[in-house]
């Protein structure tokens, strides 16, 4: 996937910054957060509030023009998000709140239909909790077990331990294509294949992994696909689920309610066709519109171009920051991309974190949502440095800068 | 950034108490014991105190990792509740839980306490600050039930 | 609760309309259809704009300060929707992406912990598909009944028939408190207060109540009560649920995923406390703010003075209405309000949406997402024409004259 | 907006068959039957058809209610498919399909038809007109589950 790809773009951070209204507004802020939440362009904002302000109504049962016009924003943008990730049709993607959400479906329709006692889940130690807890609360329910794939000290999954692992019992793989807290990344392509040999479902949380790489369903042939808009510059409160489309077909429902039915008495209600089944009441049709309009602008820049820009700028962060005394970066696998967690001797992370927000650099400091891998490294908490298409060489400066005055400090 | 501000919240006090903190370890004569965790940063603490038949808070002790500042807050915390009264620890406890949070509540504070003030613009860090005094409180009241700061 | 009120604002509809940039974008337009979905005034756009443009970040979990800032907005926003409907506490509301996740949330945590084989829910047959479907979901999973409060030729429900229903099997009432297809207002007040004579678990479906008159939950006494805030002048993406402080604590989670946790290993995963143990995953975190921020624009006007208004309004087009040979309006319960279904002697509803929609009026034309209730009208839909605060008589005179040429063109 | 335009989509033929539908009711020679359903606006219809053993439609009626577009549409269709082959009535229904959907596409159309293409401003209204025409085409394939328009 990190291959180096033909660039047709230049891509250049500096001007892509100024697209974003959130660094004219805090000139002093270095924003190096963007694995939690990535700033939104005013394109984005823009459709929001066009969205709103042009043609607002809501969707699918309208008659009039204006719930045409918002219905067709709004389906519009599945097709865009279908194109995005490569899946076969706009049918196959399900609109969610974010990709927590996509993976609570995932658990709570084809796994309460599927699983019974004594089959076996699939995940990794350096899943974040989004793919942890879920399967804990269906193993809680159903009995099944959850086995994890360690990871190495270089950070990345064990994959012998994984072959070992993938035993009939398993039904289902459930995988991260970009650890949250590492920025490494398992070899997803020849996971899915193993496990679809053995006929095994298969997820892949692309969450990090769809802002820095290109992705294609299809081709990776997963079941499920998910991930979060607002980690790749859209809106908050929209989230996708790509699925199959046999597999959206033969799953149940999740929520009930408007828009998911064909038709409703008190006796017997029958299920809309996915991806209507699984999009329950009124959904969020600004998220929707403002996601598709993220990666319109992401397709202007071109990703391949962002990609390897991004590629480059985390070389030179991770040579910066080893070249301070006292860091230490978790993980070295060779896959790591776009995020760096790192510790500093005799500082805690929350420390860091402030004295570095002090000086207007943004990190973030904890467990990241991932307190296996914390527990793994040893460790309470690290603090991490993540990359948007908006940071340059002057990001990274500044940080260093930061830190060694926190090392000043604490001296 | 002026290195002033900056060392408004990491006053050297602060540091001196994170690197090396008091009454830090076991406590073979406590009488009573909480455990206090900030699940946000990962801040983990015990508190051993020992009180007498008459109400006093002979000594505390603690135990755990943190922050500098949850680290320095206990440290501090142990020196200043030493001989008083259960009443007054809490008193102490709420004046600094105020003084925290809203603006301007310090007067009342020991000068020891006034150099957490900076942590009312960190409102995360405010957990830090007061998660020592929580399990504290927690211990004389002898809860079971462990702390958390959420 | 539509006594009259003593107004404190003088409200002005011509002057409120104007914060609604749709309606200056579609000058020609005469928005009908505000029970499906609200337009949106400047003032909540902006809320939007704000959240994404000045001090946007993930929230809970960062040090910075714009992680904090943002944590802040969407912490008041938990606080004004509290205020809004009268909770006791801010950790009574939980943030969900509409009323229909809201009561999917409620039957799929508190209905599976406490329902089984041989209890019953009791609902009405004038509700909404989001108040009938989850109950069925759950009704063919654990075997429980589902019982039907029957509507009356008048259109409210049938106080006799509830009382009798009302027996030692119902666990659950959950009933509307105002029909989206019929604007009547069965009696809550006293049905709750019934229902908790007996022990009965109460949800309220403030849906659309919630815009048209005052609530107060505590006053109400209901043990959950839901609502959308797209409906309430708020963005999409983003619904509530009250429900009191005991009852959220004794629910097991919905979602599993960030944010909902304590502290997770792959053994055992504790749960934070109510609200944060139902909002898995990254919130809507702009929904929330912006939601907030249409309280606020409710507030400045004054909803007193709104709903005064608009009961007027309601009575001008019921008159005018009336006044047109052929018109028949469903339900005729002195309860209703802001809502009017109809029907024109041989036009199917989907005509007339269309040709009003050709003289630039918005109807719903349609079953409203209430099946039941057309059944129990012999019809197939009905068209219906709802009001907003910013409606005027001069919009009802636009929608008889755009009838009268349905008319004439089906002549 | 003027009386033309809004008589573009609700053109005399739709209404004088919407009025008075031709070939509505029963028929018992029929040998093909499909059930169709529009669940957002309620219209139903039942499309019966008589195939002789040459594969020639002999008759067709249609039974149900519906919106004008809908019953209109049916009525002319019973009329058009009359004595065609099933091959036929297909083409006619592909073309029929692409004209209300697509600008430009009216050509091929029968006159009768062409009175259609107005619904294309009305994306929703699409499904009012091509339901008969999905019925008949379940019914022709001798399909046994129930068409919808979603
Ligand atoms: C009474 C009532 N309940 C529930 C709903 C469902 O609301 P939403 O689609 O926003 O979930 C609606 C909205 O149509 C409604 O009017
Ligand atoms: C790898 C991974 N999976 C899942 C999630 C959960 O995303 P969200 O909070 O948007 O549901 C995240 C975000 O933190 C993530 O990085």
């Amino acid at each position: 996937m990190n291959a180096v790809l033909e660039t047709k773009h230049i891509f250049d951070a500096e001007q892509a910054k100024k697209d974003f209204p959130i660094f004219a507004n805090n000139p002093n802020i270095t924003f190096l957060d963007s694995a939690a939440s990535a700033q939104k362009p005013q394109q984005v904002i823009d459709a929001v509030n066009n969205c709103y302000s042009n043609a607002y109504a809501n969707i699918h049962r309208g008659v009039y023009k204006l719930s045409q016009d918002a219905t067709a924003a709004y389906e519009g943008s599945r097709e865009k998000v279908a194109e995005f990730i490569g899946a076969n049709s706009e049918r196959e993607i399900v609109f969610t709140r974010n990709a927590t959400e996509s993976i609570n479906l995932i658990a709570q329709t084809w796994g309460r239909q599927n699983l019974k006692a004594g089959d076996a889940i699939l995940i990794s130690e350096m899943e974040h909790h989004a793919n942890i807890v879920p399967w804990q609360m269906l193993r809680d329910e159903l009995g099944i077990d959850l086995r994890i794939i360690p990871i190495t000290d270089s950070g990345n999954i064990d994959f012998d331990v994984f072959i070992n692992l993938l035993d009939e019992d398993v039904k289902l793989l459930s995988i991260t294509q970009m650890s949250n807290a590492l920025g490494t990344c398992p070899p997803v392509f020849d996971m899915v294949k193993m496990a679809k040999e053995k006929g095994v479902v298969t997820l892949v949380d692309g969450c990090q992994a769809v802002v820095h790489m290109p992705v294609n369903v299809t081709e990776l042939d997963c079941d499920f696909y998910v991930f979060s808009g607002h980690k790749l510059y859209g809106p908050t409160g929209i989230g996708v689920l790509y699925g199959k489309l046999e597999m959206l077909e033969a799953m149940p429902p999740y929520q009930g309610g408007g828009d998911m039915i064909r038709s409703v008495t008190f006796e017997k209600t029958t299920y809309a066709p996915p991806p209507a089944k699984f999009e329950a009441g009124t959904p969020h049709i600004a998220g929707a519109v403002g996601l598709g309009a993220a990666i319109d602008y992401i397709n202007s820049l071109g990703l391949e171009a962002i990609c390897n820009y991004e590629k480059e700028l985390f070389d030179y962060a991770t040579k910066a920051l080893l070249a301070i005394d006292g860091i230490t970066i978790y993980g070295h696998d060779i896959s790591r991309d776009a995020i760096i967690s790192f510790s500093v001797a005799n500082v805690h992370p929350h420390d860091i974190g402030t004295i570095l927000d002090q000086q207007g650099v943004c990190v973030r400091a904890g467990h990241h949502c991932a307190q296996p891998v914390m527990k793994r490294l040893g460790v309470p908490a690290t603090t991490r440095m993540s990359l948007g298409l908006y940071n340059t060489k002057a990001d990274i400066d500044h940080l260093v800068v930061a830190i060694r005055k926190v090392q000043e400090i604490f001296g | 950034m002026s290195d002033n501000d900056l060392r408004q919240l990491y006053q050297d006090m602060i540091l001196e108490h994170a690197r090396k903190p008091r009454n830090f370890g076991e406590h073979e004569d406590a009488n009573r014991h909480a455990h206090g965790h900030n699940p946000l940063c990962g801040d983990d603490i015990t508190v051993h105190a020992e009180v007498d038949d008459k109400g006093i808070i002979k000594t505390v002790k603690f135990e755990g990792q943190g922050c500098a500042i949850s680290t320095a807050a206990a440290s501090i915390m142990t020196g200043l509740v030493k001989g008083k009264t259960l009443a007054e620890a809490n008193e102490l406890f709420t004046n600094f839980q105020h003084a925290v949070k809203d603006e301007g509540m310090e007067q009342k504070l020991p000068t020891k306490l006034k150099v957490f003030v900076g942590v009312k613009d960190y409102p995360m860090r405010v957990k830090c600050a007061t998660l020592a005094w929580h399990t504290l409180h927690a211990a004389l009241e002898n809860k079971q039930e462990q702390v958390t700061t959420e």
